[in-house]
């Protein structure tokens, strides 16, 4: 069976024997920004298109049915409508923040793919600090957020903004710390280890509950993070209109629509590299029949299924749930998921420790 | 705007919160103060849709001036047109024949369903739950296709006439409502499910906006606003008009005064006024539905009051009649008015989400604040 | 500590529930209530007010004697009737219906008029896509060309 | 209270003939006492002011208060005269809190001046507005229905 890692390592190899060493990594860059561009745009279109499905049928209604086969092209039909809107910037706004400030949210989005393992041995970049590095570039959205907060002119902009850095700043704690447990029980940053030692069965089983207590924090402070509901309080549309991109239209709108579900994405990728097993089949300890009939299923599959299953779950969070207030998320934060995921990680630490996960 | 509201303290922002925004639910403009997230003080500003339908009802006649109060309250249009039919009646001496009663209360009830269930969806819209809204909207349509049948309209039925209704109940009307009633029944649990019982709804609602008595009564807040603040304001109980006299439902009270409370108050109206349909759907005496009156309508000399209960709480019209076939003054007292002027001060102190959630609890319409 | 416990179990089981009603809604097409509506004709019913028609027999003729009623019972000017004078058999001059001009954008549906007609010559259609390009496609004239009041109404 | 017993007890006002509720006329003069004393005094306690209506009769003005009480369930209407010229009458926003916003309805439509209001501003025209758009001699200078 071809595998995805052998097509790369097929195109690897014919470059740099036909090219000498920098133009093949020059290539390789070009053809890999393309891809990535590319499946920022698919993936737009397709994680909005699923949201308004998701909606409308939790809604009672039928949703997008219009353009195209069962409606599958109303996204891309309103890409093009905002393509083609003007790209108003407000009077007393500043000018060059304001439009720089949806190309820092896109290209942090954009930088966090670097590490992520789509399938076997298909990944951009398996650098050492992988999951450490996704952490840090994630929290660098929040600059673009206050970025366009504050270059608005705009008080509601503003007041989203702050929501939005409060809000980020705090929930990184419990992500970190959900991170840093099953990082103690691979003892590796790097994702294709954190994969990898997932063979014998994917960490949300074999960490015991402390690892299922530690998915749940992750998963709610992820939602927090991209500003999901119930966590939208930086666009919180009923209290602030549209918080932080109030002022944005056209095209610059559309990238920050567009990055807040890239985000969506890769923080669902990493749940499912962390917990589920990423690329990794559902095996189950030394049961070698199974785990060989798992194999079957192509690698990449399995990870789009496990990605897309959580991309749901926070999609069914938005389309039941109301939204919290300022300070009860705080209070959450702070009250609830730090201290339960502080003793979670020492829970998970004893485990570690005494080796009971295997 | 700003520089008219003069000072502000250093770290003090003056926000407007309307006329175009999306939890205003209509053209209701606020100014508010905030300093950081809490407010410190909320001036309503009225007047983007006010169309002085009380002048306008000076050179209406009193079978015209009726369809206009249709446009306050929009929600409960029905219910402002049973306070005018009855305000003219109450000057005419019209006896309403007791199916017109029935028709009417029924046609109330259902009305007052339709508006708490908008609102319910509206106020969990507002503090961010979106799916309730279409869930409320399945039922409202119920209700509408049923007024629409009888009525010939879905929102401005103008269905009262002075001395009855419009025209006979159409013959499934009975049929309909009651398998409407077996739909709304098992959804009323859904609802508590998926809102009601909810952590993030609950810890949003609970003590947010409190409302002591006797600041609801001396702002005159009707109503369920009144009645979760355990002020007991029901008209239909206070004084009973038409056949509410003579059934058997209760006044919904809470004392907490907090906007879980104003919410707790409209769930168990929505199930009183199912009891109540319950009760009279199977028992709509037969008769005439219009009593004879005559085409021109003229009012003697004098001051007519009637008052009734509308989904947001007391609405009363005030006729003074010269003798003339149109009114020389009309007032309509609106209960949205009445409870906005209590905004200010269960705000205060409040984060800006929870202003939100107070105006969802209070159910202002706007047409209906405005006139 | 124990109610903390019991708070974020009670906290978590209520939004499960809440989860459970929408994840059943998800999988539940059944339950979906949209309305194809300009694919699928919605009927209304017969009494549904959408605009003021006046009714013509296979003759093409009607029943409005221009008594002028539903101008006087339209509270929003919607209605103005304009009369002339037709001359009968016997050489008697006698009123009759010249114009019956119907302003559908001023019009709200209260019925008021077709209460107020004594011969039953207007009633209202279940017609409700009234948009048009221009404002003054809007008024109307509801007397067919040629026709003229049916024998025997008064 | 039934309203015999409460003509008999506000004896010292002139009651109207043939009205559903008590309806006594005052000057603007008297009104505060009489507002403060219906308020507070034991029996009576109108604590609820539920309509506040301004009325033009071309030589003077009325405004009318509908009172009732929570406790009791009586009900007292006031009328309250103003010069035609000159209308002023004494505010009861701070016996009643609902009067802020009548009062401001009132003075909005009608020009009555209400003294001693805290707030008293327009309230639904726009603060430019020339003239009282609820008396009777008033005349809208745009008719926004022209045929």
């Amino acid at each position: 069976m071809i595998s995805l890692a052998d097509i790369t390592a097929a195109i690897n190899h014919w470059l740099y024997a036909t090219l000498p060493g920098w133009a093949a990594l020059l290539v390789e860059a070009v053809i890999v920004g393309i891809a990535a561009i590319t499946l920022f745009a698919v993936l737009g279109l397709v994680l909005v298109f699923m949201e308004r499905k998701v909606s409308a049928y939790m809604q009672v209604r039928l949703g997008p049915n219009r353009v195209g086969p069962g409606g599958t092209l109303q996204t891309l039909a309103d890409t093009l409508k905002l393509a083609m809107k003007e790209g108003l910037t407000p009077d007393g706004a500043d000018k060059f923040l304001f439009n720089l400030a949806p190309y820092v949210v896109i290209i942090a989005a954009m930088l966090i793919l670097a590490p992520i393992a789509f399938a076997k041995g298909f990944q951009i970049w398996d650098l050492n600090i992988g999951i450490l590095y996704v952490s840090a570039v994630s929290s660098l959205s929040v600059i673009g957020i206050l970025m366009a907060g504050w270059a608005s002119n705009n008080k509601y902009s503003l007041l989203g903004a702050m929501r939005s850095g409060a809000q980020i700043v705090s929930y990184e704690l419990s992500a970190g710390i959900s991170v840093v447990s099953i990082v103690i029980l691979t003892g590796s940053l790097r994702i294709s280890d954190i994969v990898a030692s997932q063979q014998d069965g994917w960490w949300i089983f074999k960490g015991h509950i402390p690892a299922l207590i530690s998915f749940v924090i992750f998963i709610i402070a992820v939602t927090a993070e991209t500003n999901r509901a119930p966590f939208d309080l930086a666009e919180a549309e009923s209290e602030l209109t549209a918080g932080f991109h109030t002022e944005y239209s056209g095209m610059k709108f559309a990238l920050f629509f567009l990055a807040e579900y890239v985000n969506i994405f890769i923080v669902c990728a990493i749940a499912a590299t962390l917990y589920l097993g990423g690329w990794m089949p559902l095996h189950i300890g030394h049961w070698a029949a199974f785990n060989h009939v798992m194999d079957y299923i192509p690698s990449s599959l399995w990870f789009w299924g496990k990605t897309f299953f959580l991309i749901f779950v926070i999609m069914w969070f938005r389309w039941t749930f109301p939204r919290l207030r300022i300070d009860q998320l705080l209070n959450l934060e702070w009250k609830y998921l730090l201290p339960i995921s502080m003793v979670n990680l020492l829970l998970m630490a004893l485990i570690a420790v005494e080796g009971w996960y295997l | 705007m700003i520089e008219e509201i003069g000072t502000t303290e250093a770290g003090e922002l003056v926000i407007n919160m309307g006329p175009q925004h999306p939890s205003t639910h209509g053209v209701l403009h606020l100014i508010i103060t905030i300093s950081g997230e809490t407010i410190k003080k909320v001036e309503p500003h009225l007047g983007y849709i006010h169309r002085s339908i009380e002048k306008m009802c000076e050179s209406l006649s009193y079978r015209q001036f009726i369809y206009v109060t249709s446009r306050m309250d929009y929600l409960s249009s029905h219910i402002n047109n049973h306070g005018c039919a009855l305000c003219v009646e109450k000057g005419m001496q019209i006896e309403v024949p007791p199916r017109a009663q029935v028709i009417r209360v029924l046609m109330d009830e259902l009305t007052r369903l339709a508006s708490h269930q908008l609102w319910w969806g509206a106020m969990a819209m507002d503090v961010g739950a979106l799916t309730p809204f279409f869930h409320a909207f399945r039922e409202r349509e119920a209700i509408n296709d049923i007024m629409e049948e009888t009525c010939g309209a879905r929102l401005t039925m103008n269905y009262m006439v002075p001395g009855g209704v419009m025209a006979d109940l159409h013959p499934r009307f009975a049929e309909r409502v009651k398998e409407f009633m077996r739909f709304f029944r098992s959804k009323m649990d859904e609802y508590d499910e998926l809102v009601t019982n909810n952590v993030i709804f609950k810890s949003r609602m609970q003590g947010v906006g409190y409302l002591s008595r006797e600041n609801a009564i001396s702002y005159g807040c009707t109503g369920p606003t009144g009645r979760a603040s355990g002020v007991s304001c029901d008209m239909r109980k206070i004084a009973p008009y038409e056949v509410y006299g003579r059934l058997a439902f209760n006044e919904i009270l809470q004392t907490e005064g907090d906007c879980y409370a104003r919410y707790l108050v409209r769930m168990a109206e929505m199930r009183q006024s199912l009891s109540i349909i319950d009760q009279l759907i199977d028992n709509i005496p037969e008769g005439d539905f219009q009593a004879k009156t005559k085409a021109v309508l003229k009012l003697p000399k004098g001051e007519f009051y009637s008052r009734v209960e509308t989904a947001r709480g007391e609405f009363g019209v005030y006729i003074i009649s010269e003798g003339g076939t149109t009114p020389y003054r009309i007032k309509f007292r609106s209960p949205g008015f009445s409870n906005l002027s209590a905004l200010d001060h269960m705000a205060r102190g409040h984060k800006i989400g929870d202003l939100v959630a107070i105006m969802g609890t209070l159910d202002l319409v706007i047409p209906d604040i405005d006139r | 500590m124990k109610k903390y416990l019991s708070d974020v179990f009670g906290a978590i089981g209520s939004l499960l529930k809440g989860m459970k009603l929408t994840g059943y809604y998800f999988t539940h097409h059944k339950e979906i209530i949209t309305q194809e509506y300009p694919d699928k004709k919605i009927k209304l019913p017969e009494r549904f007010r959408g605009e003021v028609v006046m009714t013509h027999d296979e003759q093409n003729e009607h029943a409005c004697t221009g008594c002028t009623a539903c101008e006087l019972a339209c509270p929003n000017g919607t209605i103005k009737i304009i009369t002339k004078f037709d001359v009968t058999p016997e050489g008697k001059k006698k009123k009759a219906l010249d114009t019956f001009i119907y302003h559908l954008e001023l019009c709200t549906m209260c019925n008021l008029c077709v209460e107020a007609c004594p011969t039953d010559a207007i009633k209202m259609a279940q017609n409700f896509e009234h948009s048009v390009y221009d404002r003054s496609q809007l008024t109307k004239k509801l007397n067919n060309p040629g026709s003229k009041i049916r024998e025997g109404v008064e | 209270m039934s309203p015999e017993a409460l003509r008999e007890r506000l004896s010292n006002l002139t009651f109207e003939q043939g009205t559903e509720w008590p309806t006594a006329t005052v000057t603007a003069l008297d009104w505060r006492a009489l507002a403060e004393e219906v308020r507070h005094t034991d029996g009576l306690e109108f604590d609820y002011l539920f309509c506040v209506t301004g009325v033009d009769w071309k030589t003077h003005f009325t405004v009318v208060y509908h009172l009732t009480s929570t406790a009791h369930r009586h009900i007292l209407v006031v009328k309250v005269s103003a010069d035609r010229s000159e209308p002023v009458v004494p505010t009861v926003s701070d016996i009643w809190r609902t009067a802020e916003f009548h009062e401001r309805e009132v003075y909005d439509l009608f020009g009555i001046v209400f003294r001693g209001h805290p707030d008293l501003r327009r309230l639904f025209m726009t603060d430019d507005w020339n003239g009282w758009p609820l008396r009777k001699d008033y005349e809208d200078p745009v008719n926004m229905i022209k045929l």
